[in-house]
C-alpha cells in the first residue's frame, strides 16, 4: 500500500488538482481574506487620499497571459477611482498587453459613466522603449507624438490640456501593472519624484518589495490574493475575490500532497526497514 | 475568418494540449507541429519586416553602403551547410559576431555589479544588516572552486551557505506557485467561460 | 519624503570623467574588467608554463555525468542535452559547448545517440560544428547523424511543447538542461522524471533553481555551471582562469570587508562606496 | 587560416567593442550604436539559418519514414507557406494575424497553465525530509504557500506577534534571500566573466571545430 503511495501515478494528482480549482470556480465558498498593511493597504490609503480630481496614470507592462492576475487589479483601482472621482490615463510600455487590456477599460469607463477624451485618455503604445518615455516625460505632446491610441489628436481630447509633462504636478500618481521588463525601472530611474505604486504578479512580489521601505514605491498588489485584498477594500468583489477560494484549494492540495508523500517515503522506509 | 471560429480552434488546441498530462498522442503532436513551423515561421517575417526591410530601405538604400560589407560576411554563414570544403568560411561571420558580443559584455557586466557590491555595505544599521553579512560571505565562499577545500573551516561555511541557499529556492518555489496556478485559472476560465458559459465572472 | 529625495539626488548625482559614459560604476566596472582581464592572463600564463594548478572542489552533478551516459548506453536509449535561450556570442552557449564536448564525445565511444535541441540559430549551426569534433576525436565521424542537432524556435512555449514530446517520444535515459531557463524549467525537469531519466540541470537564473532542484537528480547552482567546462576537460590553462575567478571573489569579499568598516565609522564619507559608484 | 585567423578576428572585434563602449557616450549616432546595427543587420541575413536546419533535420524524418514522418510534412508545408505568406504582406496583415492568433496564444497560454500540474506532481515526488537540505526547502516552501493564502491568516493572524507567518515570510524574503541572491549574483558574475575572457583569450576554441 505505502510502496504504491509512495510511487503514485501523478495523473491521479492531476485529476485532484483540476476537482479542487474547478469546483470553487462555479460555487466559490467565500473565505475571509485578510488586507496586507504593508502592500495593498498602503496602496489604497495613497490613493484614498489623493484629492479629488486627481490625475492617475496607468502603465501596461505585462502580457495578456498574466490576464487572471491584472485585469482584477485594473478593474478594482477604477472602481476606486470612480468612487473618488479621480481622471485616468492609460499609457502601456507592452503593446501586446495594451491592445489586450485597453477595451477592457472601455468597457467600465462605459460603466463608470466617463466620456472619453474628458474622464480618460488611452494614449496607447509608444515604440522606443525608454528613450521616449524620457522624451514624453520632458514634452509630454511631442513625445507622445500628440495622437492617442485610435490617432485621435490630443488637441481634441479636453484632458490632455493638463497634460504636459509628467512630473508629481501633472501626475498624481502611475499605476504600473508589471509581469516582467520594461517595467517599474522607468520610473524609479527617470522619474523618481513621480509617486508610482505596482501592481506585480506574483512571481515579482518578492523582488519588488525591497523598494516599498525606501519609498519608491507607494505600495504594491501582491499578485492574485492582492488583487482580492483590493477588491475587499473598495467593496466590490470581484474575479479575485471569487478564484481565491480556487487559490486557496489548490494551495492547501499542494501542501496536503507535500505531507503525503512524506507519509510515504517515511513509511516505505521504515516498512523496508522491517523487512530487513 | 469569424472570431467564433478563432474561439473554436482555441479551445481545441487547449484540449489537444491538455493531453498531453495524460498521455502523449497524435492530437497533441499535430498542434505540437503546427505551433513550430507557425512560430519558425513568424520567427522569420518578424525579423524580415523589422530588420531586413529597414535596413535595406532606409540604410543601403539611402546611402549606408558600408552596411554592405557585414552583410556580405553575414552570407558566409550559409555555408554552413556547404560542401565540407567551404565549410569553414562560415567561422569568420561566427568569429565576427561573438567578438561584438564578447566586447559588449565586458564593457557593460561590471557595471550593475558594482551596485551590487556597494548594496552589501551600504546602510548598516540593526542584526539584520549583520546577519545578511554573514550570509552573503557564505555564499561567497561556497563558490570558491580550488581553494581551501581541506580546510574544516571552510566546509563547515559551504553547508552553512548551501542551507541559506535550500531556504531561498524554498522561498521561491513557495512564491511562484500562486503566480503559475493563477495562469491555469485562467485557462480554465477560457474554457469554463467564454466557451461553456458556466460560470460568469466580475 | 525625505528618502525618497535622497534616492532622487543618488540617481541624478553621477560623476563625469572626460569622454567616460555618465553611468553609475562606468569607470569602476572598467578598471575591474582590466584587472579580471590581468589576474585571467597571469593565471593563464602560469598554467601554460607548466605550474601546478590547484585542485578542483568535487561538483556531483558533473561528476554525474558518465554514470548518467552509461545509463544511457547500457538501456540503449539516447542522451538529451537542450537550451532554449543562449545565442552564438552568449556566455551560456560557450559554457555549454564545454558541456557538448565532452557529453558528445562519450557518446561516440559508447555509441549512444546523442541528441541536442537548440533555440537560437545561428547556435544550433555552432553546436553542430562542436559535436562533429567530438565525434572526430572519439574516432567515429560516420555516427553523426543530421537529426543529432535540432533547431526549435526559441519562442518559449513552442520549444517546451516541442521537447516535451521528443521526451516522451524517445525516452531518453539521461537528460541534460544547461544555460539560461525560464518558467518552462519546471515542465522540462518534471516531464524527464516521469519517463524515468536520470537529469542534471545548471543554471544561473536562481528563480528557476528550485524548480531543477526538486525534479532533477543534479543541479548546479549558478556559477557552477561555468566552471563544467575546466573540470571536464581538466586542461590546466582553463583550471587558470577559475583559479583567476577565485581570486576575484577574495578581492571581493576584501573589498566588502573595507565598505563595512568605512561605513561603520562614518556613512557619510565612505570611500569605498563612493569609488565604486564611480 | 581556418582557426587561427578567426580567433584572431574575434579577439580584435572584442577589444575594438569593448574600447568604444567604454570610451565612447552610447548614443544611437556615436560608434557602439553603429556596431550594433551592423550586429543586428548580420543577424537579419543569417535569418534563414534555422529553417534550413528544420527542413534537413524533417527531411531526413520524412526521407526515412520515421514513425510521425506525416507530421513532419505537415510541418514543412506550414512552415514555407505561412514564412512565404507573411513575407509577402507583412506581419500587419489581418489574415496573418489571424492565424497567429487563433493558434499561437492560446497553445502557449496552454502550455504555460501546464506548468502549475507539473508543479503539483514535482512537489509530491521532491520535497520529502530526505536530507536536512530538502527538510529546509520543503518548510520554508510549504510556510510561504500558507502565508500566501488566507488559510496562512487564520492559522497565525499577521495582527499578532511577529506579524503572523506572512512577517515571518517578509523577514526571510528580505533578510536572508536577498543575501543569498547577491552572494550568487556575485559568483555568477565573474564566473560569466571568466567564461567570456576564455574565448577572448583564445584558450576555448572548440567552436572551431576541426581543420
Amino acid at each position: 500500500m505505502l510502496e504504491k503511495l509512495n510511487n503514485l501515478d501523478s495523473r491521479w494528482m492531476y485529476l485532484a488538482l483540476v476537482i479542487v480549482l474547478v469546483i470553487p470556480i462555479i460555487k466559490p465558498i467565500g473565505m475571509s481574506i485578510s488586507v496586507n498593511k504593508d502592500l495593498t493597504q498602503r496602496m489604497y490609503d495613497f490613493i484614498e487620499n489623493l484629492p479629488p480630481d486627481s490625475l492617475i496614470m496607468f502603465d501596461i507592462a505585462s502580457s495578456s497571459s498574466s490576464d487572471t492576475e491584472i485585469t482584477p487589479m485594473i478593474y478594482a483601482v477604477m472602481e476606486h477611482m470612480a468612487k473618488k472621482g479621480h481622471k485616468l490615463l492609460v499609457a502601456g510600455q507592452w503593446e501586446s498587453g495594451l491592445a489586450y487590456w485597453s477595451p477592457k477599460i472601455d468597457e467600465r469607463a462605459k460603466e463608470y459613466g466617463w466620456k472619453y477624451g474628458v474622464d480618460y485618455v488611452n494614449i496607447g503604445f509608444k515604440a522606443g522603449g525608454t528613450a521616449t518615455w524620457r522624451a514624453i516625460g520632458q514634452d509630454f505632446w511631442k513625445g507622445a507624438v500628440g495622437v492617442d491610441i485610435n490617432g485621435t489628436p490630443f488637441e481634441e481630447l479636453p484632458l490632455m490640456a493638463r497634460i504636459k509633462k509628467i512630473d508629481p504636478e501633472t501626475i498624481d500618481l502611475i499605476v504600473i501593472y508589471e509581469s516582467g521588463s520594461p517595467g517599474m525601472e522607468t520610473w524609479i530611474t527617470y522619474f523618481p519624484t513621480v509617486p508610482l505604486v505596482k501592481g506585480s504578479v506574483a512571481a515579482e512580489i518578492s523582488s519588488s518589495v525591497r523598494y516599498i521601505p525606501t519609498g519608491q514605491l507607494k505600495g504594491l498588489i501582491p499578485g492574485m490574493r492582492g488583487a482580492a485584498e483590493y477588491e475587499k477594500l473598495v467593496g466590490r468583489p470581484g474575479i479575485a475575490t471569487q478564484l481565491m477560494d480556487a487559490q486557496s484549494m489548490s494551495h492547501i492540495l499542494v501542501i496536503l500532497l507535500i505531507a503525503l508523500g512524506n507519509v510515504a517515503y517515511f513509511g516505505a522506509k521504515k516498512k523496508s526497514a522491517e523487512a530487513r | 475568418m469569424t472570431p467564433e471560429l478563432q474561439t473554436w480552434i482555441g479551445v481545441i488546441a487547449t484540449l489537444g494540449i491538455f493531453s498531453f498530462l495524460i498521455k502523449e498522442n497524435p492530437f497533441y503532436r499535430f498542434f505540437e507541429y503546427t505551433v513550430i513551423g507557425l512560430s519558425a515561421a513568424h520567427t522569420v517575417v518578424m525579423t524580415w519586416d523589422n530588420y531586413t526591410k529597414p535596413f535595406w530601405n532606409n540604410g543601403i538604400m539611402k546611402g549606408e553602403y558600408y552596411l554592405l560589407i557585414p552583410g556580405a560576411i553575414a552570407i558566409l554563414y550559409y555555408f554552413r551547410y556547404a560542401p565540407a570544403k567551404y565549410q569553414w568560411l562560415y567561422r569568420y561571420p561566427l568569429a565576427l559576431i561573438m567578438g561584438y558580443d564578447i566586447g559588449y559584455s565586458l564593457a557593460y557586466d561590471p557595471r550593475p555589479f558594482m551596485v551590487q557590491i556597494r548594496g552589501t555595505f551600504e546602510g548598516l544599521k540593526d542584526l539584520n544588516s549583520f546577519i545578511y553579512l554573514a550570509i552573503f560571505f557564505g555564499v561567497v565562499v561556497y563558490f570558491i572552486f580550488t581553494f581551501g577545500n581541506k580546510s574544516k573551516g571552510v566546509e563547515k561555511t559551504r553547508n552553512i551557505a548551501r542551507y541559506a541557499m535550500m531556504m531561498y529556492f524554498g522561498v521561491a518555489f513557495g512564491n511562484t506557485v500562486q503566480g503559475r496556478f493563477s495562469l491555469l485559472l485562467g485557462r480554465l476560465l477560457f474554457l469554463l467561460g467564454d466557451w461553456l458559459g458556466l460560470v460568469k465572472l466580475g | 519624503m525625505s528618502l525618497l529625495l535622497a534616492a532622487a539626488a543618488e540617481t541624478t548625482k553621477v560623476p563625469r570623467w572626460g569622454i567616460f559614459v555618465d553611468v553609475d560604476g562606468a569607470v569602476s566596472g572598467f578598471i575591474t574588467a582590466i584587472i579580471l582581464m590581468a589576474i585571467t592572463w597571469y593565471f593563464v600564463t602560469a598554467a601554460r608554463a607548466g605550474r601546478p594548478m590547484p585542485q578542483i572542489r568535487k561538483l556531483a552533478g558533473l561528476d554525474a555525468i558518465d554514470e548518467a551516459i552509461g545509463r544511457a548506453t547500457e538501456m540503449g536509449r539516447p542522451v538529451f542535452l537542450a537550451n532554449r535561450t543562449a545565442g552564438v556570442g552568449s556566455v551560456h552557449s560557450f559554457a555549454l559547448w564545454g558541456y557538448m564536448g565532452y557529453i558528445a564525445k562519450l557518446c561516440a565511444q559508447y555509441d549512444t545517440p546523442f541528441v541536442n535541441i537548440a533555440g537560437d540559430y545561428l547556435a544550433a549551426a555552432v553546436n553542430e560544428e562542436v559535436i562533429k569534433q567530438s565525434y572526430l576525436e572519439a574516432g567515429r565521424p560516420e555516427a553523426f547523424r543530421p537529426d543529432t542537432v535540432r533547431y526549435v524556435p526559441g519562442d518559449q512555449w513552442a520549444w517546451t511543447s516541442a521537447t516535451s514530446g521528443m521526451l516522451k517520444r524517445e525516452l531518453p535515459a539521461a537528460t541534460m538542461w544547461i544555460g539560461y531557463f525560464y518558467a518552462e524549467s519546471m515542465t522540462l525537469a518534471e516531464v524527464g522524471a516521469q519517463i524515468g531519466a536520470i537529469q542534471i540541470a545548471a543554471t544561473t537564473n536562481t528563480a528557476q533553481l528550485p524548480f531543477f532542484i526538486a525534479s532533477c537528480d543534479y543541479t548546479l547552482i549558478g556559477e557552477e555551471e561555468y566552471a563544467a567546462s575546466a573540470y571536464l576537460s581538466k586542461e590546466p590553462m582553463l583550471t587558470g582562469t577559475l583559479v583567476a575567478e577565485d581570486v576575484g571573489k577574495i578581492i571581493v569579499a576584501a573589498i566588502v570587508v573595507l565598505g563595512v568598516i568605512a561605513e561603520l565609522v562614518s556613512p557619510e564619507a565612505n570611500f569605498v562606496s563612493k569609488m565604486l559608484q564611480f | 587560416m581556418k582557426r587561427t585567423v578567426p580567433v584572431i578576428i574575434t579577439t580584435v572585434t572584442a577589444t575594438i567593442v569593448f574600447l568604444s563602449i567604454v570610451l565612447f557616450k552610447t548614443d544611437a549616432a556615436g560608434w557602439p550604436g553603429q556596431f550594433d546595427r551592423m550586429r543586428q543587420f548580420m543577424a537579419a541575413v543569417m535569418m534563414f539559418m534555422g529553417m534550413a536546419n528544420m527542413t534537413r533535420v524533417h527531411g531526413s524524418a520524412i526521407r526515412k519514414r520515421d514513425r510521425n514522418w506525416m507530421f513532419s510534412v505537415w510541418l514543412l508545408v506550414i512552415m514555407f507557406a505561412y514564412a512565404i505568406f507573411g513575407m509577402a504582406v507583412g506581419n500587419k496583415n489581418a489574415t496573418y494575424r489571424w492565424i497567429y492568433d487563433a493558434f499561437i496564444p492560446p497553445i502557449n497560454s496552454t502550455m504555460y497553465a501546464m506548468v502549475a500540474f507539473y508543479l503539483t506532481s514535482a512537489s509530491y515526488k521532491a520535497f520529502r525530509a530526505k536530507t536536512l537540505d530538502a527538510a529546509l526547502m520543503m518548510a520554508c516552501a510549504v510556510w510561504v504557500m500558507l502565508s500566501n493564502v488566507p488559510v496562512g491568516d487564520m492559522l497565525w493572524s499577521s495582527e499578532s506577534w511577529l506579524g503572523g507567518m506572512a512577517g515571518v515570510r517578509d523577514w526571510i524574503v528580505s533578510v536572508p534571500n536577498s543575501a543569498v541572491s547577491r552572494g550568487i549574483a556575485v559568483g555568477t558574475f565573474l564566473g560569466g566573466f571568466a567564461t567570456q575572457l576564455r574565448v577572448f583569450l583564445g584558450i576555448e576554441r572548440r567552436h572551431l571545430g576541426q581543420g
